[in-house]
Order: C-alpha cells, then sequence, then structure tokens
C-alpha cells in the first residue's frame, strides 16, 4: 500500500492521544510539558501532512512555524512557573499543588 | 380641572412618598423622632393630592375609561417599547386606598415605634414601599408594573425583615422575597409570551391584539397559559395557594407594617394587576383562577381557626379573604371582587392597627412588670381587654363585624356580593361548580367563627394573666386611625341600601370591562358586547331600558338564550342580582350560627373544647378526602421526599432534619393535617428544590478537585461526549 | 516496498515508539532524550513530506532549543543524584481511566481521518519551500511574524519576571 | 521575482489602520525602557500605560466607520472589533486605575514595571484577536494574551496560591491552545486554507464532511471557551480567580472574555456564514451541523453550572468567579441565536458586565485591603461599618442578579429578548430559572452586609476619598443606565454588524 495522507494523519492521532496520557498521567510538571510538546508536534504533522497533499499549500507550513516559535514561547513560560513553584513549594508534582478547589 | 392636570398630578403623587425616602434616608439621623413628623406630613400631603385626582376622575370623566399617556421609552430591536402612566376608575380608588393607609400607618407609627433604634430607617422604607406601591397603581403597561412590581417585593422585604436582629424576621423577609420571586416568574414569561405576540408592553395594545384575534404561537391555548402566568404573579403578591406561605411568616415585621402590606397594599397589588388585565383572560384561566382562590379562601380559613397568635389568625383571615376576592375576579365578578378589595382594606388595616395596639399595650405592661416570658402575642395571654381598652374593643369590635359581613358594614355589602357571584356562577355552569359556592360559604361561616373566637378569647371575660390587667388604653395617634378606618368600614360610603350595593356609586363606577379573548375562548354569560355604551347609559340616565339580545357562545352554555339582560351588562349579573336575597339570607345565617358557636363555646362555654377537636377532625378529613388531598400528599409528597431524602440522607443535614421532623409532626394528630400540609409539605416542596439545587451544586463542586490534571480529563471527555452527543 | 514506504515506516515507528517511552518511563531523563529521538523521527516525516525547511527547523528549535530548556527545568528543580528525579506513581484506577479516555480520542481520531475526506489538490513540484515560506512570511503573514515578535519579547519579559529570585 | 505591488498598496492602507495596536506596541516598549530608567518612581510605568491607552483610544475612535479586511485579510477592522476593542480598552484602564490602590501588588512588590507592562502586552494581544480574521492570526493572538495573563495571575510570586494559580492556568491554557490549533489543523485539512473568508468560500462552494468539522468545531471551541470560561472549559476559571491578585482577577473576568466572545462570534459569522440568502437578520449557517443547538447546549450548561456551585462560596473572588461563568452562560445564550440581535445584545451586556463586575471587584479588593480577607463572612455589618461601599456593592450585586432598575436587567432583558425572539422560549426560561438561583448567592452577600452582626460591635472602615469616587464612578453608571440606556443600545446596534468581505 501506497504511503498517502491517511498513514500520517493516524502518526498524528496516536502522537496526540500520547500527549494528552502524559498531561493526565504525568506528576512532575516538567514531564506534563512534554507532553504538551508531543500534542504540538502532532498538530505539525497535520499541518505539513494536509499542506503537502492540498497542492504544496505553503499555509501549512507557515502555520506550523507559528506553532513551533509559539510552543517555545509557551515552554519558556511554563517552565519560569514551574521554577516559581519549585521556590514555593519545593517540588514539581502538580497534583500536589492542589490548594485552590472547591 | 381638565384632564390634562391628572397625569401630572398623578406622578407627584408617585413621587412624594420618595421624597419621603430620600430625606429620611440621608437626613434621617439629624431628624431624629422628627422624621416621623416629617414622613406622617408628607404623606398627608400625597392623600389630599390623591383625594383631589379621584376625585377629578371619578366626578368629571367617571365614564371615560381611562385618562392616559403614551411614551416611548426605547428600541427593542425594531420594535417600540411604550410606557406610560394611566388613571382608570379602579386606579383612582387605589390611589385614595394606598395613600390614606400609608398615611394613617405613618401616623400610627409615631408611638408605636417609638424608641426604636432604627425609627427614621423605618420611615425611609415606608416610603419607599408607598412609592413601589402606587407605582404599580398607576402604571398602564406591563413593563412599568413589573418594575414596581420587584420594587415592591424589595421594600417590603426591607420592611418585613426590619427586626432583623431577630433571626425569624430576617428569615420571613427572605421567604417573602424568594416566594414572591416564584410567582414573578410566572409573570416575567407571561409578559415575555405577551410581548412577543403583540410587540408591546401596554395594556391597550395586548387587549387590542387579542380582540383581533391574534393568539400567542397561534394556539389560543397559549393565550390561557399566557394568562395563568401572568396569574401566578398574583398568586406571589396576593399569597394564594399554593404561594401562601410567605404571608403568615411576614408577621414578623412590626404591626404597623402588617397593617400596610398584608391588608391593603402588597397583597392587594396581586388582585389589582388581575383586575387590570381582566380583559385577557381566557374561560379556562378565569375557572383556574376561581378555583385557586377558593382553595385560597377554604384552606387558610381552616387554619386560622387554630391559630393563638394574635397576628396570625389575622394572616390567616388576609389570605382566606384574599382567597374571596379573586375567586369572585375568577368567577366574572369583577366589581365585587374589587369592591371586596377596597371594603377589605379599611378594616383589615383597622384589624391589624387595633393588633398593634392590643400589642404595643401588653408590650408595655409586660415591661413595667419586667415580665419578659409571656408571648404579648398569645391571646391565651390575654382577656377582658374590653376593660382596660375601651377605644380599641369598640373599634375592633365594629371591624370584626364588617369582615363577618353583618349588614350595616361595607364587609357585608361586598362579600354578600361575592357569594351571589359564585351562586351564579355554579347555575350559570353547573356539574363540579357548585363546589365553589358551598366551599366559599362554608369560608365565610369560620370567618364570623374565628373572628369572634379571637375577639372573645381576647377582649371579654376576665383578665387571663396579670399583664393584660396592667394594660392600658394608647395615646391618639395609634387610637385616631383605629376609629378613622372603623368609621370607613360603615355601608353609608359604598350605597345608600345598607344591603344591596348594586345601586351605590361603587357599582355604577366600577364596570366590568369588555373582555378582549375571542368569543368563543370566553364564557358567554360574561360577554357584555356593548359593555362601555351601556355603562354610559346607565351612569347619564339612570333606569332607561337599554335592551340588549343575549349573545351566544358556547351554546349549551347559555340556558337562557334568547332572554333580555334588562339593564344588566351580562348574564352573569343579571343572575347575581337572582340569587341576591338568597345569598344574604344564607350568608347571614352561616354568619350569625358562627357567631352564636363562637359565643357558646367561648364566651358561655356550653361546648367543651374537646368536643370542638373532635369535630375538627371530622370537618378536616371530609374535606380531604372530598379532594384527595390526603392520597396526593401521601403517594407524592411525603413518599417522594421519603426517598429522595433516604438517597441523600448520607450527605445532606437539611432532609434528615426533615425526616426528624416530619416524623414528629405526623405524630401529632389529624387535626393539624391542614395546617401541616401547609408548613411542611409547600414548604418542604419550596426547601426540597431549594435542597435538590443545593445538593446538585454540591456535587457539581466536587468535580472542582483542585487537581490541574483532573480537569484536563473533564475538558477532554467534555470534548468528546459533546462530540458523540451531536453526531 | 520501495525505499519511502521503508523510511516512512522507520521514522512513523521513532516518532511513536519514543513518543510512547517519553510518556511511559518513569526517569524524567530518560524521558527528555526519548522526546529527542520522537522530535528527530518527527523531522524525517517532515523531509518525506519534502518540508525541507521545517526538518530544519524541528531540528534546530525543537531539539536545539525548547529540549535543552528542558533540561535545564529538569536540572534546576530536581537533584539529579537523588530519587527526586523519578516522576512518581498516579494511582491505579486513575490510570486505566487516563488510559481508557486515551484510547478512546485515539480511536476516534483514527475513525474520522480514515474515513473523511479531504482537501486535495495536485502537487506543485517545488526543489524547495524556503523560497515560498520567507515570501509568505514577509507577504501575506507580515503581520502574524511581526506579532510574534511581539508575542517573544512578553514571553522574555515574563520568564524573566518569574524565573528570577528576588525582584 | 514576485509582484508584491498590491501587498504594498495593502500595507500603506492596513498600517493607517494599525494605529491603535502600534500605539500599545509603542507604549509597551517605552514603559519597559521608562520603568528601568525612573527606578525611583514606583507607578512610572503605570502612567505611562494610561497616557499610552488614551492615545489609543483616540485612534480608535477615528476608526468609526472603517470596514476593511487588513493585512491581506488577516485582520479585519469593523464598527464590532471597535465596540469589542473599546470594552477591552476601558477594563485595562480601570484595572490599571485599581492597581494604584491595590496593598496587595504593592506589599509584594517596590516596583511594578513588569506588572503594567504585561497588562499592556495583553490588551495588544486581545486588540489583536477581537479583529482576527485567520485561524493562524487567532492563534498568535490567544497567545500573546494567554502568556501576558499567565505572568499576570502569578505576579505575587511568593505567594504560594497565586503561583498554584499560575500553575495551573498555563497549564490549563497551553492544554486548550493545543486543542484549539488541533482543531485548526483538521479545518485546514477539510478546506485547504487558513483564512476565515476562503473557508467560507468553500464551504459556500463545496460539501465538507460533517463529523470532522464538527470534532474541528469543538476542539476550536475550546480555546475560545477556555478564554470566556464556558462549561466544560471552565475549570481553571474558579481556582485561577482566586489564587490570583483581585485587579487580575477582575481584568480576567472582563477583558479577556470580552476578546473571547469577540472571536467567537467573528468565527461564526465570517466563517460559518452563508452569505447568499441575505446576510443581516438570521443568519443562515453553512453546513449540516445545528451549530445553535450546540452553543445553546454550553449555554445551558455554562450558567446552571456556574450558579449551582456558587451558592457554596464563602470566599468573594471565587464567588464572583462562578458567577462569571454564570454571566457567560447567559451570554452564550445570546450567541446561540446566532443573528444580529444576538450580537447586539452580547454587546450591550458585556458594557454593563464591565461596570458592575469591575465595580464588585474593586469594592472586594479595597474590603481586601482593610480587613486582608476576601471571606463572605467578613463583610458582615460592611454596610455599616462602610455605608458608601455597602452602597455600591449593593448596587453592584442587584445589578449582577439582574433585577431592575440597574443596568443588569436592561443587560439581561436584550439577552432574554433575543433569545425569545429566536423562538428558543425553553432556553430563556432556564436563563430566567437560573437567574433565580443566582439571586440565593447575590443576596447572602447583602444580608451579609446589612443584616448580620452590625453597628456597635465593629469599627468604621474609611477609605480614601479617591477610592470612594472611584466606586462611585461605577456604580453611578451601573444604575443611571438601568433608567436611561439608549445610547449603549444605539451605540450597540451601530455596532452589530461583523465584517464578512463583499
Amino acid at each position: 500500500m501506497e504511503i498517502g495522507l491517511t498513514h500520517y494523519l493516524i502518526i498524528s492521532a496516536i502522537l496526540f492521544s500520547l500527549g494528552l496520557y502524559g498531561i493526565i498521567t504525568r506528576k512532575h510538571a516538567i514531564m506534563v510539558l512534554m507532553g504538551l510538546e508531543l500534542v504540538l508536534n502532532a498538530t505539525n504533522i497535520n499541518f505539513i501532512a494536509f499542506a503537502r497533499y492540498g497542492g504544496m499549500n505553503i499555509e501549512g507550513h507557515i502555520a506550523a512555524i507559528f506553532v513551533i516559535i509559539l510552543a517555545a514561547a509557551e515552554a519558556a513560560i511554563a517552565l519560569a512557573i514551574v521554577l516559581n513553584i519549585y521556590q514555593n513549594f519545593r517540588h514539581v508534582n502538580v497534583d500536589e499543588v492542589d490548594n485552590l478547589k472547591g | 380641572m381638565t384632564q390634562d392636570v391628572v397625569l401630572p398630578l398623578s406622578i407627584l403623587i408617585l413621587l412624594i412618598p420618595l421624597l419621603s425616602f430620600l430625606i429620611n434616608i440621608f437626613f434621617g439621623n439629624k431628624l431624629g423622632r422628627l422624621s416621623g413628623v416629617v414622613g406622617t406630613t408628607i404623606l398627608g400631603i400625597d392623600l389630599g393630592l390623591a383625594i383631589v385626582v379621584a376625585f377629578t376622575k371619578l366626578t368629571s370623566y367617571g365614564t371615560l375609561h381611562i385618562i392616559q399617556n403614551r411614551v416611548e421609552w426605547f428600541n427593542l430591536g425594531s420594535v417600540k417599547v411604550l410606557v406610560g402612566i394611566g388613571i382608570d376608575n379602579i386606579a383612582a380608588i387605589m390611589l385614595i386606598v394606598v395613600t390614606l393607609i400609608s398615611f394613617l400607618v405613618h401616623l400610627f407609627s409615631t408611638v408605636y415605634m417609638e424608641g426604636d433604634r432604627r425609627y427614621p430607617k423605618f420611615y425611609a422604607y415606608l416610603g419607599l414601599f408607598t412609592f413601589s406601591m402606587l407605582g404599580i397603581v398607576i402604571a398602564n403597561n406591563f413593563l412599568l408594573m413589573y418594575i414596581f412590581w420587584e420594587l415592591v417585593g424589595i421594600s417590603s422585604y426591607l420592611l418585613i425583615g426590619f427586626w432583623y436582629e431577630k433571626n425569624s424576621a430576617s428569615n420571613a423577609g427572605k421567604k417573602a422575597f424568594i416566594t414572591n420571586r416564584i410567582g414573578d416568574l410566572g409573570f416575567f414569561i407571561g409578559i415575555m409570551i405577551l410581548f412577543f405576540t403583540y410587540g408591546s408592553f401596554m395594556f391597550e395594545d395586548v387587549f387590542a391584539g387579542i380582540s383581533s384575534g391574534v393568539m400567542p404561537f397561534n394556539n389560543p391555548t397559549m393565550l390561557t397559559i399566557a394568562g395563568i402566568c401572568i396569574f401566578m404573579g398574583a398568586m406571589g403578591k396576593s399569597a394564594q395557594f399554593p404561594l401562601h406561605v410567605w404571608l403568615p411568616d411576614a408577621m414578623e415585621g412590626p404591626t404597623p407594617v402588617s397593617a400596610l402590606i398584608h391588608a391593603a397594599t402588597m397583597v392587594a397589588a396581586g388582585v389589582y394587576l388581575v383586575a387590570k388585565v381582566f380583559a385577557m383572560f381566557t374561560a379556562d384561566a378565569l375557572t383556574f383562577i376561581a378555583v385557586i382562590g377558593t382553595i385560597t379562601a377554604f384552606i387558610s380559613a381552616t387554619i386560622a381557626l387554630t391559630q393563638v397568635d394574635f397576628k396570625k389568625v389575622l394572616a390567616y383571615s388576609t389570605v382566606s379573604q384574599l382567597g374571596f376576592m379573586v375567586m369572585s375576579l375568577g368567577v366574572g365578578g369583577y366589581t365585587n371582587g374589587f369592591f371586596h378589595l377596597v371594603t377589605h382594606a379599611w378594616f383589615k388595616a383597622a384589624l391589624f392597627l387595633a393588633a398593634g395596639s392590643v400589642i404595643h399595650a401588653m408590650h408595655h405592661a409586660a415591661h413595667h412588670m419586667h415580665d419578659h416570658h409571656t408571648d404579648a402575642q398569645d391571646i391565651n395571654n390575654m382577656g377582658g381587654l374590653k376593660k382596660t381598652m375601651p377605644w380599641t374593643y369598640r373599634t375592633f369590635l365594629f371591624v370584626t363585624l364588617a369582615l363577618s359581613g353583618i349588614p350595616l358594614t361595607s364587609g357585608f355589602l361586598s362579600k354578600d356580593g361575592i357569594l351571589a357571584g359564585t351562586l351564579a356562577y355554579a347555575n350559570l355552569t353547573g356539574g363540579w361548580h357548585w363546589i365553589i359556592p358551598v366551599l366559599a360559604f362554608t369560608a365565610a361561616g369560620m370567618t364570623a367563627f374565628y373572628m369572634f373566637r379571637l375577639t372573645i378569647v381576647a377582649f371579654h371575660g376576665e383578665h387571663k394573666t396579670e399583664i393584660a390587667k396592667h394594660t392600658k388604653e394608647n395615646k391618639l395617634p395609634i387610637v385616631l386611625p383605629l376609629v378613622v378606618l372603623a368609621f370607613m368600614s360603615l355601608w353609608i360610603f359604598y350605597s345608600p341600601n345598607p344591603i344591596d350595593a348594586s345601586k351605590g356609586w361603587f357599582h355604577k363606577m366600577i364596570v366590568q370591562p369588555k373582555s378582549a379573548v375571542p368569543d368563543a375562548y370566553q364564557w358567554s354569560f360574561l360577554l357584555n358586547e356593548h359593555a362601555e355604551e351601556d355603562a354610559t347609559v346607565a351612569h347619564q340616565a339612570e333606569g332607561s331600558t337599554t335592551h340588549l339580545e343575549a349573545t351566544t357562545g358556547k351554546p349549551d352554555d347559555v340556558k337562557a338564550a334568547g332572554h333580555t339582560t334588562g339593564h344588566y351588562l351580562n348574564k352573569f349579573q343579571e343572575e347575581s342580582h337572582h340569587f341576591h336575597y338568597i345569598a344574604m339570607i344564607l350568608s347571614l345565617l352561616i354568619a350569625g350560627s358562627g357567631i352564636a358557636l363562637a359565643f357558646m363555646i367561648y364566651q358561655y362555654k356550653l361546648i367543651s373544647a374537646d368536643k370542638l377537636e373532635a369535630r375538627f377532625k371530622f370537618l378536616h378529613t371530609f374535606s380531604l378526602n372530598k379532594w384527595y388531598f390526603d392520597e396526593l400528599y401521601q403517594a407524592t409528597a411525603i413518599n417522594g421526599i421519603l426517598v429522595v431524602s433516604k438517597a441523600l440522607s448520607w450527605f445532606d443535614n437539611y432532609v434528615v432534619d426533615g425526616l426528624v421532623n416530619l416524623s414528629s409532626y405526623v405524630t401529632r394528630g389529624f387535626s393539624y393535617v391542614v395546617g401541616l400540609f401547609d408548613n411542611y409539605v409547600i414548604d418542604g416542596a419550596v426547601n426540597l428544590t431549594a435542597t435538590f439545587t443545593g445538593f446538585l451544586g454540591a456535587k457539581l463542586r466536587k468535580v472542582q478537585t483542585g487537581h490541574i490534571q483532573s480537569y484536563v480529563v473533564f475538558v477532554l471527555l467534555g470534548i468528546l461526549i459533546l462530540l458523540y452527543f451531536f453526531i | 516496498m520501495d525505499l519511502i514506504t521503508i523510511a516512512f515506516y522507520f521514522f512513523g515507528a521513532l516518532t511513536i515508539v519514543f513518543g510512547a517511552v517519553v510518556v511511559f518511563t518513569k526517569n524524567i531523563m530518560h524521558a527528555a532524550f526519548s522526546l529527542l529521538f520522537t522530535f528527530f523521527g518527527i523531522a524525517g516525516l517532515y523531509v518525506l513530506l519534502s518540508a525541507d525547511f521545517l526538518a530544519i527547523t524541528q531540528i534546530m528549535i525543537y531539539i536545539g532549543g525548547i529540549l535543552v530548556l528542558i533540561i535545564f527545568g529538569v536540572m534546576l528543580t530536581t537533584r539529579i543524584t537523588g530519587v527526586e528525579v523519578k516522576s512518581g506513581k498516579i494511582g491505579k484506577v486513575q490510570l486505566a481511566v487516563a488510559g481508557l479516555l486515551t484510547v478512546l480520542i485515539a480511536a476516534t481520531l483514527i475513525m474520522i481521518f480514515t474515513t473523511s475526506n479531504w482537501y486535495t489538490a495536485d502537487s506543485v513540484p517545488l526543489n524547495s519551500t524556503v523560497n515560498e515560506i520567507g515570501t509568505a512570511l514577509l507577504t501575506n503573514y507580515l503581520l502574524a511574524f511581526e506579532a510574534a515578535s511581539m508575542l517573544l519579547l512578553i514571553a522574555i519579559v515574563g520568564a524573566a519576571f518569574i524565573a528570577r529570585k528576588k525582584h | 521575482m514576485i509582484d508584491i505591488s498590491h501587498i504594498t498598496v495593502d500595507l500603506v492602507k492596513s498600517i493607517s489602520l494599525f494605529k491603535p495596536e502600534t500605539t500599545l506596541i509603542a507604549t509597551f516598549l517605552l514603559a519597559m525602557i521608562l520603568d528601568m530608567a525612573f527606578k525611583k518612581s514606583k507607578n512610572i510605568a503605570g502612567y505611562i500605560a494610561i497616557a499610552g491607552l488614551l492615545i489609543t483610544a483616540i485612534f480608535l475612535f477615528e476608526q468609526t466607520g472603517a470596514n476593511y479586511k487588513a493585512f491581506s485579510s488577516l485582520l479585519v477592522v469593523d464598527s464590532f472589533g471597535q465596540f469589542m476593542k473599546f470594552i477591552v480598552l476601558m477594563s485595562s484602564l480601570i484595572i490599571i486605575v485599581f492597581s494604584f490602590f491595590s496593598d496587595e501588588l504593592h506589599n509584594a512588590h517596590t516596583k511594578l514595571g513588569e506588572y503594567y507592562t504585561l497588562i499592556i502586552g495583553m490588551t495588544f494581544g486581545m486588540f489583536l484577536l477581537v479583529g482576527s480574521s485567520n485561524l493562524i492570526m487567532i492563534y498568535v493572538a490567544i497567545e500573546t494574551m494567554s502568556i501576558s495573563s499567565y505572568v499576570l495571575a502569578g505576579y505575587t510570586k511568593e505567594v504560594k496560591r497565586a503561583s498554584e494559580a499560575s500553575l495551573k492556568y498555563v497549564i490549563f491554557g497551553a492544554v486548550s491552545s493545543g486543542i484549539m490549533i488541533y482543531g485548526i489543523s483538521i479545518l485546514f485539512g477539510l478546506t485547504g486554507s487558513l483564512n476565515l473568508f476562503e473557508i467560507n468560500q468553500f464551504l459556500v462552494a463545496n460539501k465538507v464532511a460533517t463529523i470532522p468539522l464538527l470534532l474541528s468545531g469543538l476542539m476550536i471551541l475550546s480555546g475560545f471557551g477556555y478564554k470566556i470560561s464556558a462549561v466544560p472549559f471552565h475549570f481553571w476559571t474558579p481556582d485561577v480567580y482566586e489564587g490570583a491578585p483581585v485587579t487580575i482577577t477582575a481584568y480576567l473576568s472582563v477583558a479577556s472574555k470580552a476578546a473571547g466572545f469577540a472571536v467567537l462570534l467573528r468565527f461564526f459569522k465570517t466563517g460559518l456564514l452563508d452569505s447568499i440568502p441575505g446576510t443581516s437578520e438570521a443568519w443562515q449557517l453553512l453546513g449540516s451541523i445545528d451549530w445553535h443547538y450546540v452553543i445553546a447546549v454550553l449555554a445551558v450548561l455554562t450558567m446552571t453550572l456556574g450558579n449551582l456551585v456558587a451558592v457554596w462560596q464563602t470566599n468573594m473572588k471565587r464567588l464572583l468567579a462562578y458567577s462569571s461563568i454564570a454571566h457567560a452562560g447567559y451570554l452564550l445564550m445570546a450567541v446561540s441565536v446566532m443573528n444580529d440581535n444576538g450580537v447586539s445584545a452580547v454587546l450591550i451586556y458585556f458594557f454593563f458586565y464591565m461596570l458592575m463586575n469591575l465595580g464588585a471587584f474593586f469594592v472586594v479588593q479595597l474590603v481586601a485591603n482593610k480587613l486582608n480577607s476576601e471571606e463572605v463572612e467578613d463583610y458582615n455589618g460592611l454596610g455599616y461599618r462602610s455605608p458608601v461601599l455597602g452602597v455600591c456593592m449593593t448596587v453592584f450585586l442587584i445589578s449582577l442578579t439582574g433585577l431592575p432598575p440597574t443596568s443588569g436587567f436592561i443587560g439581561k432583558l436584550y439577552v432574554f429578548s433575543a433569545v425569545i425572539n429566536s423562538g428558543y422560549l425553553w432556553l430563556a426560561v432556564i436563563g430566567v430559572l437560573n437567574s433565580v438561583v443566582s439571586l440565593y448567592y447575590y443576596v447572602k452577600i447583602i444580608r451579609n452586609m446589612y443584616l448580620r452582626d452590625v453597628e456597635s460591635t465593629k469599627s468604621k472602615l474609611v477609605f480614601s476619598p479617591v477610592t470612594i469616587a472611584i466606586v462611585l464612578l461605577l456604580a453611578v453608571p451601573t444604575l443611571l443606565f438601568g433608567v436611561y440606556f439608549t445610547p449603549i443600545i444605539e451605540w450597540a446596534n451601530y455596532s452589530m454588524n461583523i465584517f464578512v468581505g463583499n
């Protein structure tokens, strides 16, 4: 079977789900962030695959670039906040940061 | 005085009490004791103006349906929203009722509230309340009416909860407010249905729309539903079953407030509303209204029989009388319903003020004797007040006669009219409708009984406590309003003939409006094709014989098709007239036996209390079985509460408490079942709703675990569920 | 099987296997390095999709930038030699629910992806995408480009503020 | 070489319409630099921010009547956007003024340079979001405002709950926007374009599969939904609102919500509106998905959850958080009718909501300054300890409940009338039932202020005349617009047309 759009989409779907799984099961804040990176990469696979099979549509590439840029910015902010959590709580386990609830 | 002046003057009447509110709220602390004087004076001026306006309207323009204006307020989409004020005959009369009673209450309170540390605030709230109430009276559209309707709710909340240090008072205020909101919910929906069907909030536009045959959602049933929704607002304000629970609790407010709110104004607002929009009710809606009114009148009369708190008796009696008014409107007795509203306002205000006078005297006496345990409102602690408080007694006795419906009083005229109306209605409609006059007469009899029970126990006989012995008659500002109000309860103000009001000015002025509902959906006996012209003719040339053919609607309802209606507006009025004397004799007999029974039991002690108890058990059992209340109550309410509470009991204190209370109350005996029904089923239903929403809220709250990852899980789940839900 | 197919399965497997390691491993450093291989696999897929510029960007920014940032984060918040470096355990029930949810999501997505019609067009052969991307960024997407620069500036200001010890 | 002359022409026109945003960028840079230069002055950045915002307002005002697709259709400049930008601008201004009086912020930091700078950055992000008509632009704009708000929520970084709030916010926000961009990629796959106008044309001309369209729509909604706190994307709201500094909580509850609603409406109208059979009155949506129903369901969930849970809250900020969720539900109700009346109702409601909600939060802030507490219990007797504050708070709360004669009533009136006008009577009934529930918790606060534990027991609270004046500046319009609201209605009716291209 020739490799087509669907193949890439399936990889993207699996990667997306794996990323979500990481986000909802990892305790360590940074591992949660890694899960997030997987989600964003899955998105990028989608964009590039759709661009390739949609007539070499450059818009998909642009979108992917912006996703990468924003992922970097988001990672920077998120890591800074995680560091701050570490200062205040002396750990970075997201499920133990639960004073605000109800 | 020309027509043009009426409306500006009305606005002035509306705004003057607001002035009193503003002065007392901002300068109250500086004024101190003076704030009462200021408030009373301002209301006196307002009363003067109201009298001028009302007399101008009734004498110079009595035949003119309404003096009103229409002003564009704002645009809603493409629709211009019009508002305005209008004075028709019922509004003119209401202006006097509201301002006079408010004035007397202001006067009364100068002594009664003496020494209260929030004295100026009390006057401020009274001003605000009067303002809002007058707003309801002069509104000629749903929008303004609804706004003032809510304002009345808020200001009554402030007044009922005035002594908020008492937990019960602040809870009573809240209960009144929330119960009223339930009614208002229906009111609001009704208004919205009408607005989006007819594109206007103005009464006349809505009526015109209805009579042109346009139906909400193209469905005549929706018109009935809209009518019932509007009526729900009245059910809340006028304490109709099953929303009547707030009124007895509201007795926690200062007694003058009870006189103002619970006798003459706020509770009358509902009846007033029904009268204002009478033209839009279909036959089915009217039947609903009549049934609700009857149930209210009967149930609360039965409850009033057993109360021992002076004010509670009056409270249930008020609910019962409001039931009478609503019932009268529901059966088509428009004039008599409104008539009873007016007459009742005077004598019920007098009763409450007399109660205030008694309680005030009891408090003073207790204070002097350093007794802080005896309940100053329990009638079993009174007795013999006739000797110590002669003026209060005299006025109280007279207005009790009025409430019981004894000739030479205004109460007789109006109640007699209502009862005749129910007979006429039952005769015209037949079938189960006969239950209405039966219950009405029974309730009337009970009214006479419980009022005399109250009079005899509290005023006659020996002093039952030392406190009662040491009571003294109050000062003039308390006694004067009593005398004025008692005086107003004489028959002569309404009709020269003490046993028939239909020739009096009141019946000439207050004419049933022509129904806007298409004939097919209205009782044929209420159709008065040439209502306005006919009324005019009747007014200008008395005794003229304009003969009208009876209109034909539902054929089987018209038993005497082809009859001429004479000078009567419609078949109903003619029939009422036929029943007038029967009703009079019947009601006199029933009231008389009620009074006689009261005397036998409480004055001469010919019948023991035990026998009485047994008797009541029988009566209640009978009435309950008749309505299947018992079964309904067992099957739905108790079992429902049990099932739900079992499920929730691990979690919920309210229901656990409710269960404990419930089981203890069930054992108390059957004679209190009606009271029980009132307090625990209806309250319980309200509580249950509150508990249920609270329960849901608490459950939903658990979802907010504080764990960010579970939030993400919920988001993902949410998206999945939504996806599969909408596919 | 031609070369393209083999390459696809290789990079696909690389991506998914190491992606799985990232989210299943207990050791955070293992996770970080698995992430590297995942990114690398994705870059390979980009090459197969003739997105050369993206492949380079992926390697430069993700592997050179974001991953390094993450590893710094790990080092700053955990003692490498201590036991703390392991990510803690989560209850079995939660794991089962999470697993079920993930499988459900994956199944839904794959079902939708395999059964839908997508926008397709005949592709224009391109030597390099760099030219196209450059032009697009400075014409049609100029504003987004400038806004992104503003965003990065905001991110720097914010991150520097939050991460620094004392004000 | 590519011919770029047509792009240059567009660019020149676009830049002239981009003046407000340009001013914001300049303000951002200026505030940052001058804050470093003037080390002594505590609020210098704040003053610059105010000045910058005022200039922005002038430029924004100049755009009245403009209808233009700027920057190759990345951005739309229209009167709808102008209204929403004014809402954002006014709340930014008000929040900066609030911040001058925040003990919480001033105790934590000697200088607030980054704080004001980031507020300007966030305003910039929201301006972009309000005007965006390209999915990538929407994503960039959402991230711009989000990144600023993550930092602002945790601005008092030594406070535990603030840092917790910002952690939760950043994780939740990142996941939501991650899901959104995945949804965007699917939409891109379906239509081959990222531009809303082109997507619209594609959808008009072609039939696309329903299920992926629905999926991508829901995923994109998760990005918008988290901005406007719609259930089930609301989970961050209570925690972040409670943890963040009061000023930021107030800001998030109004400004970012406004931007979220703006982009939500624009997404539907520009992207999914079938412009062929008459555009104005009732919108004809493309595709076989009943978006009315989807949004209506979200609205019901949102307001019901918000109100039911609010009943249990004891912390004012948390209570107002749930109340703001409930208000998002009312607004979604107006969105769900998807016609111009609905848009106009959203605009009207938002204007009044801004006044009353910011007012309520400012009172919370002032009380917290004095009492160091945000518990509802500590409001006991407030009406006697500070009469003016008590009366104003009562006005705000009554207005939030939606009772006459306050502006909140007018807002609700327009929302309900838009809903009923479109025949969704059941939705209106649920809405009204919800406002009955909301009465309970709002009245609880009023009762605490007036009817509990009063007078002599506690000392008077004295607030500076300036703060009282600010409260009054919000309370008086809240009341005044309840009676005379025609200008707002007219402004909203003028602004209700969302530009959909030619």
